[in-house]
């Protein structure tokens, strides 16, 4: 079948205008041969779409999708927007307690994510099927992963309260238990989606398990890991909100209190601040990002 | 249904009715659901109810014309009137035609120190929910009343009745806010024992929840559903007042704004309107 | 200045009215006073040369002499420090933006680490060489690819020995297998210089006959300019026109392969070569 | 410097124990050259370790961080989580609203991930450095995710809310919003993160930065998409509590009555349905994504 | 069945003491009929082969004829479909776990891809070979790693040419460098069983026969079993003791490299090999 170099006789290709290469010579053909898995892939395909299509009808059905409404409702959006515009830039009302709500907020959000890495370390390496030591702790791993993922939130709050009374220790400790939950999954799936090579190489030198996943796997994985442990900085500095609940206080309280008291311009301006703060961060994770490229 | 096309009573073809169970969802949403069949009956037009967990929504959606009728708690209502316009028709009442209602209170541990609310001073205190009538302004109320500013001891959140009442028996706070209503429930869990704790403050009666209708509504449909609610069948009334603990039952009574008035000054004292609204 | 071979049966194939509109005898890549430094390590300094429509030019030099560092800088994969490149008569330095991208698009380039995408088949990978004759609108997936494009892929495909395979996914391919389909995917893009970085290290010795031959026959027959950076002088001497030796980044031999002596090539590969960095 | 083949003395070597190869050679040995960089470089791992240390201690600081407490307060947790058991199973009452509740919430996950993915992928596109056609693109396209990821849920969710009424649906929308913003930025990260060579090899092919993405980009980066993609549906479909503000139901706000009336026991059951529900997303994640491999 | 070539110097530099604990004569990998399909393409069909100590073997073969796979197999980096592997005395297939690592660590194994960690230097690269000798404690990071490993990495580097480049991150490094820090993992390993899937493609000619060159002495002056998959016979020819030819996944041809002949090799390479399959 390897038919080695062919020199095909050039093939009638005159009636493709695209057909000459740029030195002027005619372009070589050969028919496509046949795909025998085709029929059985384009089934499967089809078959996928049918029940995506099925599922999104049902969910269509069951959430009352209607798009249009959305074009209806545009003035009330509009006034609501209008409402919060322009911000309230009050230094004392407004700006101040902002600004210390906000670093409550950081340091909850900086707690609640280094401190569940050697926690979420363990489980994703146990977790994932290129580290895992067998398939009895993987499965456990991956159960105790969905356990902290599954618990809200506020139910681990209610829990720490009752422990340690209101305040912010308690929505950290809430968050770390969610966070472990949630960082060893995604730090499971991206090592599960590298490249295995350098650690099949160390496992073949003899290398143990923890060796591989210090040697090969980890450095590896590092600006993933990185990438990944930033962004649950970020998501966990604005989970304040569930956390403002709980008497955590922090920016989302005070979300929470400007909406309840519709003063929409206060809210404007505690989220331009989160805003900031945001942005503040994933310019410094960008940075840290460039700086861990090989 | 075929009934279900527009008309004056119908408005849209459904009647949208939100729900803000916020004192007790476990005795109120059912209460309300029964409520919201029986209207569906009177007025022969579908009801949709719309269990939300936050007044602000509701608030928003009525004032777009999204929502025709809104059960709000007391200080929802005031927010709900001043930027939606909307109109209380009903509350629930006693068999002896007595507007129900309920009280805020502050408790703390039976051989605590603490006599009287002044006495909070450099100490914990758990309130409910952020926007809470009886978990969040009228303890802080209380001890504006008192002289004592909120900076002078350790106020915090604890995110609704419940979790504050559990703050309290966990003994990680030295006082809490805890309403009649969330202390009858606890006290049927079996969660509280208040032979254990002392109230040292207590709240003038608050009228229970009123049923309000958008401000900008056709004046007839308005008219009907107070009809419909004043008239309830009385099996309607039974059901709905054995969930309320409110036996024998009462129909509904009607409530006016001035039924709330102290609420609005409430808010407007807390800062929490704009005094000239 | 001319191609240094002029095969005779180029004339056959090629119509005196398509002839390329580059200048006739000019080179088609000209490269000129090249530096590049990697933090403070000089890798190239001062490299020029030439290759001509019609010729088959052999890189050589010891590892990390900076053959692919210079191939790199012709196709913008590195940015140069000094130095000008020139590729069918447009100056490379001079153009932005979309020209910059069509001008370089006259060099196809096979790299030393395949970069070919392991989840397509061979012939998608083929295919996507020819990109940049597509419209948009024919380019979104694979499976829009106009049947021209494919067969001509699979012509590709046959001229290095892979027909049988095109339809497996390149992932599940050897590691020759997949070199052969990058020089493939090369030849399918129609370009008129083609660079090719180690193409036939991986490959058995009758495959890398094969693919020089095929790239003699690219430069001779179909008049492409073509340079190939290789680490066996004798497949040089047996298929390539001319040969270019490297040493830590300068040229320190440009001229016919007979040239290519033992003496020059003790030197090029000396074991002490790297003193000078 | 690179002197060839060496054939060193043997150096002495007896005082190691593990000096010798397996086949009884002695063990060549090269002394360690200096590293001239290594100064610098433990200097700025000593200056980012001190920098981490201080905004940690500020962090404890601020929130109060008293692990102690919790060891105090075993006791309160361990009668809190007594109530929740045995969970109540009740069908009628509590299995059954439970299940329907979880169907809603599957359906308001689905569609707040699957709507976002088309704007998800276009703003990922713009704002990942290896795909976005110029740094303006680039800067707009991350003003666009951070501001949609610092907007709290609940905003979007009352913005909505005016425009189409209370109900499930607004909650959808509030959730396709902060979706968009996270997944963009998440598949952004992934795109950077990948291996470049292939899309490199098609840009210097003279493929358009679309004919890029479409043949390089996305086919290397399916893996990675599809799984933070499941990870997004699992995360939405937990993410009921911003639903139960609008009224949107679902098991969120079973929960949180259930919290609301004490009852535990029930909280406890609808706990463990999110949970069989997220491990039964997750096993289809899982399935979904050895399918993708290679 | 003894080495095919015994060198003089082997004696000089092994003190008899200390000779290896497998038996003297037999080999130290053996592979008998080995099977291995990938999707229903048989890939490897019967594989038998010996190597014993002492001696340097070159695998032969076509591009996709096995030879990768067969040295996968050996690794355990592909689950064979039949057949046996024994490794310095321990058949592989009757072991598990930690005792099957252990006997897998005799042989040590240079990738065709290199799988090396680019972000880590040169140096912690090899040392990484040599991990299976440390403790727990001291192998978590490479700052911890003992000086003994330090300095026997470098001397491996050395070997190959590389010792100027240790410190550089492996990533910077270009193809021909990076293979070389490969083969010095492996060195590093201190296996009895030396198995490199093409170590020299990516190679400058000097650096290929100072790599060749280094197997040889690792086979005849420390006696290890080594077997390198090449593609150039010459190289074969000059450094192997013995070659194994592969055709479509069966040995053709295994004995001294002098019946290598043209006739043999192009059966080997030839272009209609693939219609077996
Ligand atoms: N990204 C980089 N950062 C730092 N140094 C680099 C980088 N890329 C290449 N180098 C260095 O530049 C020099 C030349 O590399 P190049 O890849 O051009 O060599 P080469 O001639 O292609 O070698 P080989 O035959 O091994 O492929 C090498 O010393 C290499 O270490
Ligand atoms: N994971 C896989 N899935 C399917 N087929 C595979 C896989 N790996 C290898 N093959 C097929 O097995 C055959 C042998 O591959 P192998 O890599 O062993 O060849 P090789 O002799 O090493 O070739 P080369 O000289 O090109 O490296 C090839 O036809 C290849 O396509
Ligand atoms: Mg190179
Ligand atoms: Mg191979």
């Amino acid at each position: 079948m390897n038919t080695g170099l062919n020199t095909l006789p050039d093939q009638p290709t005159g009636h493709h205008p695209a057909g000459r290469h740029p030195t002027g010579q005619q372009v070589r053909r050969l028919p496509v041969p046949a795909d025998p898995a085709r029929t059985l892939r384009r089934g499967s395909l089809a078959g996928a779409a049918v029940v995506l299509v099925v599922v999104h009808a049902l969910a269509f059905e069951g959430t009352g999708f209607q798009p249009a409404l959305l074009a209806e409702g545009a003035e009330g959006m509009a006034r609501f927007i209008g409402d919060a515009f322009p911000p309230d830039l009050d230094w004392e009302e407004v700006l101040k307690p902002s600004l210390e709500a906000t670093l409550v907020t950081l340091w909850i959000g900086l707690l609640g994510t280094t401190v569940s890495i050697p926690t979420a370390l363990l489980l994703a390496v146990l977790a994932a099927n290129t580290t895992t030591p067998n398939r009895l702790v993987y499965q456990a791993a991956r159960a105790v992963l969905s356990f902290f993922r599954a618990v809200p939130d506020i139910v681990f709050a209610l829990i720490f309260v009752t422990a340690v009374g209101l305040g912010p220790f308690a929505g950290v400790l809430a968050l770390i238990c969610h966070n472990t939950g949630v960082m060893g999954k995604l730090w499971a799936e991206s090592m599960e989606e590298m490249d295995h090579g350098p650690q099949e190489a160390l496992r073949t030198a003899g290398a143990s398990r923890l060796q591989q996943v210090a040697h090969a796997t980890l450095p590896m994985a590092i600006p993933q890991f990185v990438g990944l442990l930033l962004y649950r900085f970020d998501v966990n500095v604005r989970s304040s909100l569930v956390l403002g609940l709980v008497g955590a206080g922090g920016i989302g309280l005070l979300i929470n209190q400007s909406i309840k008291s519709f003063q929409f311009d206060e809210m404007l301006t505690h989220i331009i601040v989160v805003l900031v703060l945001i942005i503040v961060v994933d310019q410094v994770s960008a940075l840290i990002r460039r700086r861990l490229a090989v | 249904a075929p009934t279900a096309a527009a008309s004056a009573t119908c408005p849209g073809g459904a009647i949208e009715f939100g729900i803000e169970p916020y004192e007790d969802p476990a005795k109120l949403e059912p209460a309300y659901r029964v409520l919201a069949d029986a209207l569906s009956q009177e007025l022969d037009c579908p009801v949709n109810v719309q269990v939300v967990e936050d007044y602000a929504a509701e608030v928003l959606a009525m004032r777009n014309g999204k929502l025709h009728l809104g059960q709000f708690g007391p200080l929802g209502y005031v927010f709900a009137s001043e930027e939606a316009n909307a109109e209380p028709l009903v509350s629930f009442a006693t068999a002896e035609g007595q507007l129900s209602s309920y009280t805020a209170g502050i408790w703390v541990p039976k051989d605590s120190d603490i006599r009287s609310v002044a006495d909070l001073r450099d100490r914990d205190l758990a309130l409910g929910g952020v926007g809470s009538t009886s978990g969040d302004v009228l303890p802080r109320y209380a001890l504006r009343e008192a002289g004592l500013p909120e900076a002078d001891l350790n106020v915090n959140y604890a995110g609704g009745h419940p979790e504050a009442l559990l703050a309290l028996v966990n003994g990680t706070v030295d006082a809490a806010q805890i309403n009649s209503q969330t202390l009858a429930t606890a006290t049927a869990a079996g969660t509280f024992d208040a032979s254990q704790f002392r109230q040292v403050w207590e709240s003038e009666p608050i009228p229970n929840d009123p049923i309000t209708v958008a401000g900008d509504a056709d004046p007839e449909f308005k008219r009907a559903v107070k009809e419909a609610l004043l008239n309830l069948p009385p099996e309607a009334i039974a059901e709905v007042g054995a969930f309320l603990d409110v036996t024998p039952p009462g129909p509904l009574a009607e409530v006016a704004k001035d039924t709330y008035r102290p609420l609005f000054d409430l808010a407007s004292t807390m800062g929490l309107t704009e005094e000239d609204l | 200045m001319t191609a240094a071979r002029t095969s005779p049966d180029r004339v056959d194939t090629q119509p005196a009215d398509t002839r390329p509109a580059a200048p006739a005898d000019g080179p088609l890549l000209e490269v000129a006073g090249l530096t590049k430094r990697f933090s403070g390590r000089t890798v190239l300094d001062g490299v020029d040369f030439r290759v001509h429509a019609g010729e088959l030019v052999a890189f050589l030099g010891a590892n990390g002499s900076g053959k692919s560092t210079t191939l790199k800088c012709v196709m913008g994969l590195a940015e140069p420090d000094g130095g000008s490149i020139t590729l069918a008569g447009a100056d490379l330095g001079s153009l932005r933006g979309r020209s910059l991208v069509r001008a370089r698009s006259q060099a196809a380039m096979v790299f030393q680490k395949i970069h070919l995408v392991p989840r397509r088949t061979a012939l998608e990978n083929v295919c996507a060489g020819g990109l940049a004759r597509l419209g948009p609108a024919r380019s979104l997936a694979p499976a829009l690819f106009p049947r021209d494009l494919k067969e001509e892929a699979m012509a590709a495909l046959d001229r290095v020995g892979m027909a049988d395979r095109a339809l497996e996914r390149v992932g599940r391919l050897s590691g020759g297998q997949q070199q052969r389909v990058a020089v493939a995917r090369a030849l399918c893009q129609r370009a008129r210089v083609v660079l090719a970085d180690e193409p036939v290290s991986a490959l058995d010795p009758h495959a890398a006959e094969q693919v020089m031959g095929l790239l003699g026959e690219l430069a001779h027959n179909e008049n492409l300019a073509v340079a190939a950076v290789l680490h066996q002088p004798d497949l040089a001497l047996r298929h390539a026109d001319r040969a270019i030796g490297l040493l830590n980044g300068r040229i320190i031999f440009n001229g016919p392969v007979g040239g290519l002596t033992t003496d020059l090539q003790d030197t090029l590969y000396s074991p002490d070569r790297g003193d000078a960095s």
